[in-house]
């Protein structure tokens, strides 16, 4: 007999177990994992470079494609550091349906990794029913919105459309739907043993982990720090609603998908509440001119916004001119997508792999841009 | 803390030669200083509450010759977020490793690597590729990248084969 | 909450929904209605879309060409060009549809289109839309969404109070904020290039301002006009009417822009563009009979082509309608100063108390290689006494023998003229409410009062003169009569008494032909001691010799001539009123063109490449 | 001879058409449990004529191939010895021993050439399926061995009759009945039980490296396979020999593991033995234990 060597793996990019197109090589010692190593880059479309070339306002179209599941995040902050280093003031209604849209977005969100959970463990009822209940989300954005998915909805000012009473109530009797169809989740995914046996105690992050490693979101929130920038850094008007920030003390897989159960309820929370304190008024401040030769005076600023995944910034420096100097995107998932693998996977059997990366919220395009 | 707290806290205990501080937005600070003193004030703020580090950034400022380092820093404890910046030259750019200080460092110095051609000391992914494979130009997120003409060389211009006359009838 | 505990029978639950409606629906069998702000395939209305192709310069994703259409005609103020969309590389944003100029570009709620052939997803949008099938109109651009900034930054004015007494300039122009901020509303579409009688690069310069680069801006005015100091005070900008962003909300300020530019711009750096070298001289010498904006437009091109210019002009100082025609406070005389002190600087010639006369044309026939004629329409017109009775009295006053005698008197040159204390003026073009305007300043110095009534023949709505000026008139305290045609000058002792005039039912017949029809019965008597009649002007071709006159074909008063300004003679061109009506724009295009004609003229018989 | 060669060939394909069919509308009913639609119920045909119509570009050396059509071999093979009813075209060979050996023919040409193309998802597979395989066959040869000692034979039509006259052994055994349909799920690699293909971790596994024709073909062997595993459970629990009471029995039993299947997430490999080696095993030793101990 030989001496047993490591089989090499490749985890994507066309695996089914992988969430968009990236790759993980993972070396295996029977079902054990003793190396990982990421390989981003599939889906490197150049926006930071794009967006140098494109006008302030035409980049809106194209950085929502930054983050596939959650584009709005992006238009918030893209929209927001514009508004930084123009010195611009948003109006207060445009400020609270951003709330909303962003709250939404974070349901949709957090309804298709919840029910995701089934794509790893092969319980494929689980991501069907997200995608159904998700679509109700997409209805309500359609309504608002004009587009299912990519919504080019926030843009610098304001937002682009008024919302009516009428989509108001809709929204509301989605939310109702949504709650009520939320403990068949729990029944379905938190309460089955299974799931319980292959998410608990797999795939476990530690605070000193967490904090070398720079991961925020749920998965920091799972290792008892309530860290989120909602809270920590208000932003637009956070600090007019109530809500919670569930914490739990020990990150493992389980315990993350039963976070995002929690603020599903939480975002229910705030958008109830936006829809009943919401000001009336304008939504947009016209910009100077006209789109195609609106300048941003010169300066830079960084906004952070707490996405469904964590921490989510934009760095961006204006020169003055129509365009943007430079754009850096934080992805929320860039620390556990690339340190996070090298370091995390190691030590966990080949099964959970699947499962590590879904929890964690490795989201490919945000960690290649 | 305050902001201005933090102002007169950093200019009490870290020595550097010339730099500015500025806070451009409600709990956000902006910090220039020099390349030497980066190092010594990026650990005074991790003992002083900044455990995370958000982002490592770079800006080709071509017209000055230089690139712009910055480095985004968040505290929770005090609620607040700074940007340490500073400039290296741009035709010998180099700059100390933090992997030490904040190991996510590695791989946003591996992508600055990649994308501005800034060679980290003692950061050990330097010669490797991460995003870009096989890639044979200039480091892509430099000023004086030109996309378009680098598509034109690599990739054919897709022409479509229709007239205008034909689609007016239809 | 509480934390889930295990239950294998809570998942065996899910299987319910066995029994139970599924979500999904069948397509085509089904069609989904989408939501009333759907972002769907575009439609376009090519009778209301005016090809400025702004669509194409907001497109994202490069996916919209602006593509002429073989075989169809572009109107005034549009091109033959109309969006094409490239279903391959659409994002579905919608800032066409929010910036489109006219509202033409729409987005329907229709989206769905299959095709097996890749050359179909590129779509001309009309109003069939992809489908054909006219499909309901999905986003809608509002206020708010709407990319184009749509209201003008309001020009400072003098009050009526402030610059009724006196000629001073009442527009205040443009501060470098206001212009930068009304520069950047502009699209670039170049619809008014076009349009503009000398084809001004107006896009460009106005980006010049916008970019804050005004000795660009110079560079760019001079290319094609000389006077730009003239045209940006009283240019009948034609390009404004045409403006893309008319079409939903007020026109771009172009003519107020040029203004900024040329009173922004030192005179240094103003030298260094006009002064600047040309490549390949000509040889030869033109003589220019007129020193209007035509004749100084063909001085200006001719010199910076080398050639040797000679200017005559009659009056005591150049300029033409442009130093006596216009009002003072409309044009005062430093910016017609400024604007050819440049021409004379270039090494220009004028000479002025310089009256042709037949022999002297032949003179100048023999001593130069070419005459370029540009006297203009100078002399007033009057309704003759047969079709208006009582126009041959003294204080019957064409309008083009009064304004000069304004200026005269404004720049310290002559008497003040008479000014009577009721005064009528026949005629509501801008002439008339130039001598309008004139005569309230001078009423309001003389008898402290003002008393003058203005009777134009078309209605409100249709009136020649420009909007602005029946505003600003009747700001002044000028009194406008709508659809009076003029019937009989009463006189009484000699002396005036008033106008009698009679309703005007309609100015034009069927075929658009001038032939007014009046209601008789339907009378008006205005008090009057004095009566100004601005009914046009006409030339003066009395210096012309015999011989030449004969050979050269008059139409309508005008010497017929191609659009280089030639004539039946290789070496005489004209310009001006006298060969395309009078406009200064126009003048200056005629100076231009006629300069390049003169220029090949020369070339070829001096044989110089 | 040439009758016993028709009747085979109708046979076969009688059972294809069968079996497809329902495996179409088991679709039909996840879909409905996941809120969809779901395709139509002849999708599975539309599926395998579409992979046989294909040109299969890619080989990985004659074991590879050799093992598909083994597979395919002797998985019809099989079926040709399984009664249908009180039915079998070769009722003298219609026995549990012959078929349960027969098949595993099967599924070893299917390991042989997935190892063959040298995929290392597909080794780990194939080798998931040999263990799950250990797994789940102890717990069922011993109800097996239970029923053929109490039916005295090992041929089934000997096994449907000793129902038909002393009931049917779901009811007798009721114990037993669950392990052999808990082993039944692995054997058809329902979930919990589908560690070899498990998608997100092995991307299939053994059925990793093939496409078009093979594909097809793997997909055929997997129907035929299907309907053997099911058809022997309703024999050895359900014995009767009416031929449309067996496909109504045939028909309950495949769609109650599909929706069972449905709501059940996936067990890793290392726990799918130790469930079966606990559970199901000791269940089975126990209903042996009742049995043997009512009839002394």
């Amino acid at each position: 007999m030989g001496e047993i060597k490591a089989l090499q793996l490749f985890h994507g990019p066309n695996h089914p177990g992988m969430h968009g197109n990236f790759s993980v090589h993972i070396k295996v010692d029977g079902d054990i994992v003793v190396e990982a190593e990421a390989n981003p880059g599939m889906l490197h479309r150049g926006f930071e470079k794009l967006m140098e070339r494109r006008n302030w306002m035409q980049n809106i179209a194209l950085i929502l494609r930054v983050c596939v599941v959650e584009p709005d995040i992006n238009e918030a902050a893209y929209s927001m550091a514009v508004e930084t280093i123009e010195g611009m003031d948003v109006p207060e209604r445009a400020q609270w349906i951003r709330v909303m849209i962003l709250e939404m977005a974070r349901i949709a969100n957090h309804l298709m990794s919840l029910g995701g959970i089934g794509g790893p463990t092969g319980l494929y009822t689980g991501p069907n029913w997200a995608l159904v209940d998700r679509d109700l989300i997409l209805d309500i954005f359609e309504k608002i919105t004009g587009a299912r998915v990519y919504h080019m909805y926030i843009v610098p000012g304001g937002v682009r459309q008024d919302v009516t009473d009428e989509i108001l109530k809709d929204l509301e009797k989605v939310l109702d739907d949504i709650e009520k169809r939320l403990p068949e989740y729990r029944e379905l995914i938190l309460e089955h043993p299974i799931i319980q046996k292959r998410t608990k105690n797999i795939a476990v992050l530690t605070r000193d982990q967490a904090l070398s490693w720079g991961v925020t979101g749920i998965a920091l929130r799972a290792t008892g720090v309530d860290y989120d920038v909602r809270k920590y850094d208000p932003y637009l008007v956070y600090d007019k609603v109530e809500f919670d920030v569930p914490t739990v003390d020990f990150s493992d897989a389980y315990n993350r998908l039963w976070l995002k159960y929690q603020e599903i309820y939480q975002s229910i929370r705030i958008i109830r509440q936006v829809i009943e304190k919401m000001p009336s008024g304008k939504v947009r401040e016209k910009l100077p001119g006209n789109a195609l030769k609106w300048r941003v005076k010169k300066g830079d600023a960084y906004v952070k916004l707490e996405s469904a995944r964590g921490e989510f910034g934009y760095y961006m420096v204006s020169d003055g001119g129509t365009k943007p100097y430079r754009v850096f995107v934080r992805g929320a998932s860039y620390p556990q997508g690339l340190l996070g693998i090298e370091k995390g996977l190691p030590g966990t059997r080949l099964e959970d792999v699947a499962i590590w990366l879904d929890t964690m919220g490795v989201c490919a395009p945000e960690i290649d841009r | 803390m305050k902001e201005q707290e933090l102002i007169d806290l950093i200019e009490k205990h870290v020595k550097y030669e010339e730099g500015s501080i500025e806070v451009y937005a409600p709990r956000k600070l902006k910090f220039i200083l020099k390349k030497d003193d980066l190092v010594d004030t990026l650990l005074f703020l991790k003992r002083n509450g900044f455990v995370q580090l958000s982002f490592i950034t770079c800006v080709d400022w071509i017209k000055d010759n230089k690139f712009e380092l910055v480095y985004g820093l968040v505290s929770w404890e005090h609620k607040l977020t700074v940007l340490v910046k500073t400039f290296i030259d741009r035709d010998n750019p180099k700059m100390i490793s933090i992997m030490d200080i904040w190991p996510t460092a590695k791989y946003y110095e591996q992508e600055i690597n990649e994308f501005f051609g800034v060679y980290f000391e003692g950061n050990p992914n330097m010669s490797k590729e991460l995003i870009l494979e096989n890639w044979d130009s200039m480091p892509p997120l430099r000023k004086d990248f030109d996309p378009q003409s680098y598509s034109n060389e690599k990739f054919e211009i897709r022409i479509y084969d229709y007239k205008m006359e034909d689609k007016k009838k239809k | 909450m509480d934390k889930p505990k295990a239950n294998l029978f809570s998942s065996i639950k899910s299987l319910k929904y066995l029994f139970k409606k599924p979500v999904t629906i069948e397509i085509p069998k089904v069609y989904r209605e989408a939501a009333d702000r759907y972002r769907g395939f575009h439609t376009n209305d090519w009778d209301k879309c005016i090809g400025c192709g702004t669509c194409s310069e907001i497109c994202p994703t490069n996916a919209i060409r602006m593509e002429k259409v073989p075989g169809y005609e572009a109107g005034n103020g549009q091109t033959d060009e109309r969006p094409v969309i490239d279903y391959g590389r659409c994002c579905w944003c919608g800032f066409c549809v929010d910036i489109c100029t006219t509202g033409s570009l729409k987005m329907s709620k229709d989206y769905i289109f299959i095709s097996p052939d890749a050359n179909d997803f590129i779509y001309i949008p009309d109003e069939e839309g992809i489908n054909k099938n006219y499909p309901e109109e999905g986003y809608r651009r509002n206020d708010e969404t709407d990319l184009l900034e749509l209201e003008r930054v309001i020009m400072g004015h003098l009050s009526a109070e402030e610059r009724g007494d006196s000629f001073i300039e009442y527009v205040r122009g443009y501060s470098k904020e206001e212009a930068i901020r009304e520069a950047s509303r502009c699209v670039e579409c170049g619809i008014c290039t076009y349009t503009c009688p000398a084809h001004m690069n107006i896009p460009e310069y106005i980006r010049t301002i916008w970019e804050d680069d005004l000795e660009k801006g110079v560079e760019y005015l001079y290319k094609t006009n000389p006077l730009p100091g003239v045209c940006g005070r009283v240019c009948t900008h034609k390009c404004e009417s045409v403006c893309s962003l008319g079409h939903r909300g007020e026109p771009i300020a172009i003519r107020w822009l040029k203004r900024y530019i040329v009173d922004n711009t030192p005179d240094d750096e103003y030298e260094k563009v006009v002064l600047a070298e040309v490549s390949k001289p000509g040889k030869g010498k033109v003589a220019i009979i007129g020193a209007g904006p035509a004749g100084l437009s063909a001085a200006y091109y001719l010199r910076t082509l080398g050639y040797e210019v000679d200017v005559f002009e009659q009056m005591p100082l150049a300029g033409g309608v442009m130093r006596y025609g216009i009002p003072r406070y409309r044009l005062p005389d430093e910016a017609l100063d400024r604007d050819i002190s440049f021409i004379e600087k270039i090494g220009v010639r004028i000479h002025t108390n310089y009256k042709v006369d037949k022999e002297k044309f032949k003179e100048l026939k023999e001593k130069y290689d070419a005459v370029f004629l540009s006297t203009g329409f100078f002399t007033g017109r009057k309704l003759p006494p047969h079709i208006l009775p009582g126009s041959d009295h003294t204080d019957v006053i064409a309008a083009m023998d009064f304004l000069p005698k304004v200026r005269d008197f404004v720049r310290g040159m002559g008497e003040m003229p008479e000014v009577g204390e009721k005064v009528v003026i026949i005629g509501g073009g801008n002439v008339g409410f130039d001598v309008g305007r004139s005569v309230v300043r001078l009423q309001r110095m003389k008898y402290g009062k003002v008393d003058v009534t203005i009777t134009a023949l078309e209605s409100e709505d249709i009136l020649p003169a420009d909007r602005e000026e029946l505003e600003e008139g009747r700001e002044e305290g000028l009194k406008v009569v709508f659809s009076r045609g003029p019937k009989e000058i009463v006189i009484e002792d000699g002396k005036i008494k008033g106008l009698l005039t009679v309703k005007c039912l309609r100015v034009f017949d069927d075929e658009g032909k001038f032939n007014p029809q009046f209601d008789e019965e339907d009378k008006l008597f205005l008090e009057a001691d004095q009566i100004f009649m601005a009914v046009g002007q006409a030339p003066d071709y009395n210096y012309i010799p015999d011989d030449i006159m004969e050979k050269l074909e008059i139409v309508r008063g005008k010497i017929k001539a191609d659009e280089y300004g030639r004539t039946n003679f290789e070496w005489l061109f004209v310009g001006g009123d006298i060969k395309e009506g009078p406009d200064i724009i126009h003048g200056i295009a005629n100076g231009h063109n006629a300069a390049k004609a003169i220029d090949e003229y020369l070339r070829k018989k001096y044989g110089i490449e | 001879m040439v009758n016993m060669i028709i009747l085979a060939v109708v046979f076969v394909i009688g059972a294809f058409i069968f079996q497809v069919t329902l495996s179409g509308f088991s679709r039909k009913v996840v879909a409905r449990i996941q809120k969809r639609r779901g395709p139509t119920v002849f999708q599975n045909f539309y599926d395998i004529g579409k992979l046989l119509f294909k040109e299969s570009s890619i080989s990985h050396g004659f074991i590879f191939d050799f093992g598909i059509w083994m597979a395919l071999g002797s998985t019809i093979a099989t079926l040709l010895f399984m009664p249908v009813g009180g039915w079998a075209l070769m009722p003298k060979y219609a026995n549990i021993i012959v078929i349960i050996y027969l098949l595993a023919v099967g599924s070893l040409g299917m390991a042989m050439s997935a190892v063959g193309s040298g995929n290392p998802l597909a080794s780990i597979g194939v080798s998931r399926a040999l263990t799950q395989m250990f797994a789940y066959e102890l717990p069922f040869v011993v109800i097996a061995v239970l029923i053929i000692y109490l039916a005295k034979s090992s041929n089934i039509l000997k096994i449907i009759e000793y129902q038909t006259q002393n009931g049917w052994n779901l009811f007798s055994m009721p114990i037993g009945a669950l392990v052999a349909y808990i082993s039944l799920m692995g054997m058809l690699g329902k979930k919990p039980f589908d560690t070899p293909i498990a998608p997100a971790e092995i991307a299939s596994g053994p059925l990793v490296e093939y496409s078009g024709k093979y594909l097809g073909f793997l997909m055929i062997q997997h129907e035929f396979a299907t309907f053997i595993e099911v058809g022997l459970f309703v024999h050895l629990f359900m014995g009767s020999t009416s031929i449309i009471g067996f496909l109504i029995k045939y028909i309950i039993v495949y769609i109650s593991a599909v929706m069972i299947s449905s709501v059940m997430a996936r067990l890793k490999i290392d726990e799918v033995v130790k469930f079966y080696w606990r559970w199901p095993l000791g269940l089975a030793i126990l209903q042996a234990i009742i049995t043997l101990g009512v009839r002394f």
